[in-house]
């Protein structure tokens, strides 16, 4: 006969100061098989916990509900503290009199009554509770890595230096990202190429480290420990292993194309690699424009080519890899600047953005370094920055901020002075937000040593007059209109995740927010894991991110999984399903429903020797939706602490 | 003078400007775009991001009684551009209203004296005449003989007519709306 | 095809030039339109400034009148055609609003009407090609300011085109032939219902917008609102310009390119004299 | 109808999205109505119409499940089956003469606590309207 123990959190005020916890204990003595009852002012906190173990040991308990705060937050933290009195962590139950009751209600007498409710929806659930048994499950010591920017370079690094293997999946021809863009990095204005590229050659040569360039996710299944993964590598008609990166091919190659890398600030081949250091140094052909590949005519490069490395016949190839643990670094994209018809929507074409400005002004960039106006080939004298495009501004674009703009548009001032000493920029913000070691000091060099001239309030307009851009914009803390003849003007746009962010978050599982960033189990304590296990995330897909942050939840990620690499099982809840198999008349419905073909049919003999077959789960593979169960006819699946006994139990006492 | 802030004034305007046209002036985080895209700016005593910032900090007198509230052209530029997606305009016309509803001294004499004459003509005659509009507002104007030699150019081109045949009988049904005092 | 019509106070006295323009193009193009009987005044910019219950009643009413005529009704004025607009998306958009204006003017409109601007009912009612076919005087070799001010392309509920870069007038001139300048201040405001109330907005707002069409060598400003036209047109002695600029409504130099009576259009009543310049390129 | 009528609503909340959202709408201290319960569920996929049914049989007036937006689901389908579900079973409820607007079924994002709030506020507006269920509730209640 089950003994259930009822504990009420008074959470300091947050509970206690709208619900009145005692007389919430003192009902919770009525509910069925509830012997003991109790309120404490920290349920969570060291003393709170050993007034559970006393009372468990003190009154034989073997159930306990927690009304506290969501499950979500201590569940956990409860499922740990009966265990140390020898109870099964699934004997605990938690009802959330604080989220969802003491801090949405306004109402004393009503909140009390619904926490009465809770605390009785949950007893009753917990008497059916039974006890489990955690699942032991073999590891797979391998990483994926998707994502080959330097955060998911400084991932594998630290993953590899461990001991174990880490697979990159990059969606370009070479790994790099989009710090292999940039010019140099702020605060310490290091070239960004010096400090990437040896990363960049130290991950291809690491022989824990595997690349696929040039590939992408296909799909991914399984769990925690054993994911398997499905890589799509894209035909690049140029094999790997014979190519010695001579480059002589994209030398001869007749086609021009927009550079994507250079942001269509130039042209490439039709074959090429995206950047001179390109990891692999291998070039890929475009099959949309190379003539060969669309016309059947030319083959220039396959005929300079002395190490026979162009193939035209090369397919997309599918291939399969097991790993253990995922960490997801796809990074960022930029916001189109096209909705802002005021700036001109893309059409004045001395309006850039402020990627475009670090290709502009990279000594391997398009301009071999010099800062040229698109329209005229000139040198500007005045350049305007605009931060915020995009970034919190909730009609055009996004309501959060950037973060980095405030950073980077501060070194581009301060670079564009390099460059040309006789340059004035102004810089439109509305805050500058510069937290960071030596961030406010790095902006303030801006603004004393390089004479960028800050202006706060937002630009309204930009029109073209007399071969300028016209900025019409507000100088807010003089409170009057100013109007900039500009030579060229550089939008921070926002950083928003990658196109395909969603799509490949439906495809792993992950969650993410409405704007699609990654979302971390906990915004404090678990801000590199995602709520499904085993998934890790690292840099900009999370949020907006400059390098050292990216770098930093790069190798907190990495050193998670080499944590979870450190033993041979992992220990996961045994939340799965399972089939009373005398009962299963086989009608396979649940092996077509279950989205994780987790389920299969396997034959039996019964005693009459009669052959019959009957679903079984295949716990490794179970995720416990609970899918399967209403489907099943004969109602013999059950979903361990999810079982129709437990909800009914819930439901029956509404 | 140093302004005075009073959580009472602030939540009243606040409140009265919400029910009037349905923007919570709280939302504004004083970018200054509204202002840097004004037409008008440039004769403005406070710009629209001020006027908004004294709105939110209850400074009711001061934006009745401001000239830029009159000389605001109704072009909604700031409305559509405002990256909170309050509509700007909405609140100036509030404030229009509110002063002409509650007769405070205009820190603009003749543009709410060209409304109030406007709308007479629409009471009256459901249609404008120009000329008795013209005439009726330049006498009572600050500047009676501005633009006097404007008149027989309009006139000889036909922009004005001598007799006015305008007439327009649907407005007798709204008679009573008419809250003039001229 | 049929509209109602409701002309404005505007094109009844002071811009009837762009009345007459529009009637006779739109009937050249086989568009009839009916005055609505007894219309009156919108309220136009001082109603919405000074009086919260004008700035719906007028306009509803208006509305309520022209649905009799027809559901479809066509505005020229900008000014006009954004009041009435605006009013309608309020009053379709919020039932109890509906409901308290018709009792307000006794009236019972129940948000049905179409509103549009003669400019779309060009563009949208009409084939291309029948347009192109009926043109025999091509604006060839004529430079227009195409300019759209702020009425007709703010707020979204009102707009006939994009707020920033609006380009229905361009295409319009475009296919009669003309050529149309890029330039900043397409949309900026011309100083509005200010014309007589306060003339320094208007020599300061319209002073701009006509030195950068002279900056690109605009031989004309094209626009479809009376305002627009009153206040670039009436001024031009007081500012400090290059040279003046003749101020045209779309519907004449529409009209011109249909092959319309010069003296018809009564182009002739626009204080800046446009016939020197049009004769200069053969369009007379 | 019902004056002073409080109606008692049960929410089947997947622990992945909307259960999430509710614990957001707490910690951003949003407001709703305090006669919805919540009952936290591993996706609704696990949903049993019997468990709604049931929901009815013992009082309750009315009955949300709430999961994540199609595509989201964290077992990538269970939302999806659970739609497919909660239609048969509302045709059957409306077969039965049932007011199948008792029974809802929303999408709400662990991001999503205002959606939440206006959900939870609608609903309980139109139960409240419609006044006690009384056509499924046991004799013996």
């Amino acid at each position: 006969m089950p003994r259930t123990g009822v504990f009420v959190c008074h959470c300091g005020s947050n509970i206690a100061g709208k619900v009145d916890v005692e007389t919430v204990a003192a009902k919770a003595l009525n509910f069925d098989r509830v012997v003991f009852s109790t309120t404490y002012k920290y349920m969570c906190s060291q003393p709170g916990q050993e007034v559970i173990k006393k009372a468990v040991r003190d009154n034989n308990l073997d159930r306990i509900v927690v009304a506290a705060c969501t499950p979500n937050l201590h569940g956990k933290t409860f499922q740990r503290c009966i265990k140390t009195v020898g109870l099964s962590p699934y004997l605990s139950e938690m009802a959330s009199i604080r989220e969802h009751c003491s801090w949405v209600h306004t109402d004393p007498d009503e909140a009390t009554g619904k926490a009465i409710e809770l605390v009785r929806l949950a007893t009753a659930k917990v008497r059916k509770n039974v006890a489990l048994l955690p699942l032991n499950i073999p590891v797979t010591r391998r990483a994926l890595v998707i994502g080959g920017g330097i955060a998911g370079i400084q991932s594998a690094l630290d993953i590899a230096a461990a001991g174990f293997e880490a697979v990159i999946v990059e969606k370009e021809p070479s790994v790099g990202g989009r710090m292999a863009q940039l010019d140099k990095t702020f605060p310490t204005l290091d070239c960004s190429a010096c400090i990437l590229a040896p990363r960049m050659v130290e991950v291809a040569t690491n022989e824990k480290v595997i690349i696929h360039s040039y590939s992408k996710i296909e799909k991914i299944t399984g769990s925690v420990g054993s994911f398997e993964v499905q890589i799509k590598k894209k035909a690049r008609y140029v094999d790997l292993g014979k190519c010695t990166g001579c480059g002589t091919c994209t030398e001869k190659c007749p086609v021009k194309v927009d550079s994507e890398f250079n942001l269509r600030l130039s042209t490439r081949k039709a074959i090429s690699t995206p950047f001179p250091q390109a990891v692999p140094n291998v070039p890929v052909i475009d099959p949309h424009h190379c003539r060969y590949l669309t016309l059947g005519k030319c083959g220039v490069c396959q005929k300079v080519c002395q190490a026979g490395a162009v193939n035209y016949e090369d397919k997309d190839e599918i291939i399969i890899e097991k790993v253990g643990a995922i960490i997801a670094a796809t990074g960022y994209d930029l916001f189109d600047p096209k909705k802002y018809g005021e700036y001109g929507g893309g059409r004045y074409r001395d309006v850039i953005t402020g990627l475009q400005f670090e290709r502009l002004i990279n000594a391997s960039g398009p301009t071999g370094g010099e800062i040229t106006r698109l329209s005229d080939g000139k040198t500007p004298k005045t350049i305007v920055f605009i931060q915020c495009v995009g970034s919190r501004d909730e009609q055009k674009g996004k309501p959060y901020c950037s973060k980095i703009c405030c950073m980077y548009t501060a070194k581009q001032t301060i670079l564009a002075k390099e460059h040309i000493p006789d340059v004035q920029c102004y810089v439109f913000y509305i805050d500058i937000r510069a937290g960071g070691k030596n961030y406010e000091e790095f902006v303030k060099r801006a603004q004393t040593d390089y004479g960028a001239v800050y202006i706060r309030g937002r630009v309204s307009k930009l029109y073209e007059q007399e071969g300028q851009i016209m900025v019409k914009g507000m100088d807010t803390l003089l409170g009057e209109e100013v109007e900039i003849p500009a030579d060229l003007v550089v939008l921070a746009t926002a950083i928003v995740p990658r196109r395909e962010a969603r799509t490949l978050a439906q495809k792993i599982g992950l969650s993410y927010d409405q704007h699609a960033f990654y979302n971390e189990a906990h915004p404090k304590m678990a801000p590199v894991e995602n709520l499904t296990l085993g998934i890790y995330l690292a840099g900009a897909c999370q949020a907006p991110k400059d390098i050292p942050d990216s770098v930093a939840m790069a190798s907190a990620a990495a050193a998670k999984i080499c944590g979870l690499f450190s033993r041979d099982f992992l220990s996961i809840d045994p939340i799965v399903a399972s089939v009373a198999e005398t009962c299963c008349v086989g009608c396979n419905t649940c092996v077509a429903i279950c989205p994780f073909k987790a389920i299969s049919m396997e034959i039996r003999k019964d005693r009459t020797g009669q052959e019959r077959q009957v679903a079984t789960v295949n716990t490794s593979l179970c995720q416990g939706c609970g899918t399967c169960l209403p489907n099943c006819r004969s109602r013999c699946i059950s979903l361990n602490n999810w079982t129709t006994d437990q909800l009914y139990a819930e439901v029956m006492t509404i | 003078m140093s302004k005075q802030f009073s959580s009472e004034n602030i939540a009243r305007l606040n409140a009265e400007i919400l029910v009037k046209c349905g923007v919570d002036l709280k939302e504004c985080y004083q970018c200054g775009k509204c202002s840097a895209g004004c037409s008008s700016n440039w004769m403005m005593d406070y710009r629209p991001h001020v006027i908004m910032r004294l709105a939110q900090l209850g400074q009711r007198a001061a934006i009745l009684a401001s000239q830029a509230i009159w000389v605001c052209t109704g072009c909604e530029i700031c409305s559509a551009r405002c990256p909170r997606g309050i509509d700007v305009a909405a609140v100036v016309d509030s404030f229009r209203q509110l002063a002409v509803a509650e007769d405070v001294r205009y820190g603009e004499h003749d543009i709410p004296l060209f409304h109030q004459y406007f709308l007479k003509e629409t009471r009256d005659h459901g249609r404008v005449r120009e000329l008795p509009l013209v005439a009726n507002f330049k006498i009572h104007s600050e500047h009676p003989l501005s633009d006097f030699a404007l008149g027989p150019t309009l006139l000889a081109k036909g922009k004005i007519k001598l007799v006015d045949d305008a007439k327009g009988s649907g407005v007798n049904d709204l008679q009573e709306l008419f809250k003039l005092k001229v | 095809m049929e509209y109602a019509y409701y002309p404005g106070c505007s094109l009844h006295v002071m811009s009837s030039e762009y009345d007459v323009s529009t009637r006779a193009v739109l009937a050249r193009l086989g568009v009839t339109l009916r005055e609505i009987p007894d219309w009156f005044c919108c309220g136009a910019s001082s109603a919405h400034m000074t009086d919260a219950v004008l700035t719906d009643a007028l306009p509803a009413k208006n509305l309520a009148l022209a649905v009799k005529v027809n559901q479809r009704i066509a505005v020229p004025c900008a000014a006009c055609l954004h009041r009435l607009k605006k009013t309608d998306h309020k009053l379709k958009n919020d039932d109890a609003l509906l409901k308290n204006v018709n009792e307000s003017i006794k009236d019972n409109y129940q948000g049905n009407a179409q509103i549009k601007h003669p400019l779309e009912i060009i563009q949208d009612d009409l084939k291309t090609e029948e347009l192109s076919e009926k043109i025999t005087r091509p604006l060839n070799n004529l430079k227009v300011a195409c300019y759209y001010g702020c009425l007709l392309v703010r707020p979204a509920e009102a707009a006939i085109d994009d707020a920033e870069n609006p380009e229905r007038l361009d295409r319009l001139m475009n296919l009669l032939g003309a050529e149309t300048i890029n330039w900043g201040f397409k949309v900026e405001c011309c100083g509005a219902g200010m014309t007589l109330a306060h003339k320094e907005s208007i020599i300061g707002l319209a002073g701009r917008i006509l030195n950068d069409a002279i900056l690109n060598e605009a031989d004309c400003i094209a626009v479809a609102c009376p305002m627009c036209h009153t206040n670039l047109d009436l001024y031009q002695d007081q500012m400090d310009l290059k040279r003046k600029v003749p101020i045209l409504y779309f519907t004449e130099l529409l009209g011109l390119a249909l092959g319309l009576d010069y003296n018809s259009l009564e182009i002739d009543k626009h204080i800046v004299p446009a016939k020197g310049m049009l004769l200069e390129k053969g369009l007379v | 109808m019902s004056e002073g009528f409080t109606p008692n609503l049960i929410g089947f909340f997947c622990q992945w999205c909307s259960y999430l959202g509710a614990d957001l709408a707490g910690t951003n201290r949003l407001c709703y109505p305090a006669n919805i319960k919540i009952i936290r569920i591993p996706c609704t996929g696990r949903i049993d119409p019997q468990f709604i049914l049931r929901a009815f049989l013992n009082g309750a007036d009315g009955v949300l499940v709430s999961g994540c937006h199609p595509g989201d689901c964290h077992y990538t389908a269970g939302n999806y089956f659970a739609r497919r579900r909660m239609q048969v079973f509302k045709d059957l409820l409306n077969f039965m003469g049932f007011d199948q607007e008792r029974l809802i079924m929303t999408w709400i994002s662990a991001s999503e606590s205002k959606k939440l709030v206006k959900v939870v506020e609608q609903f309980n507006e139109t139960i409240t309207r419609m006044g006690p269920q009384k056509q499924l509730v046991l004799p013996t209640r």
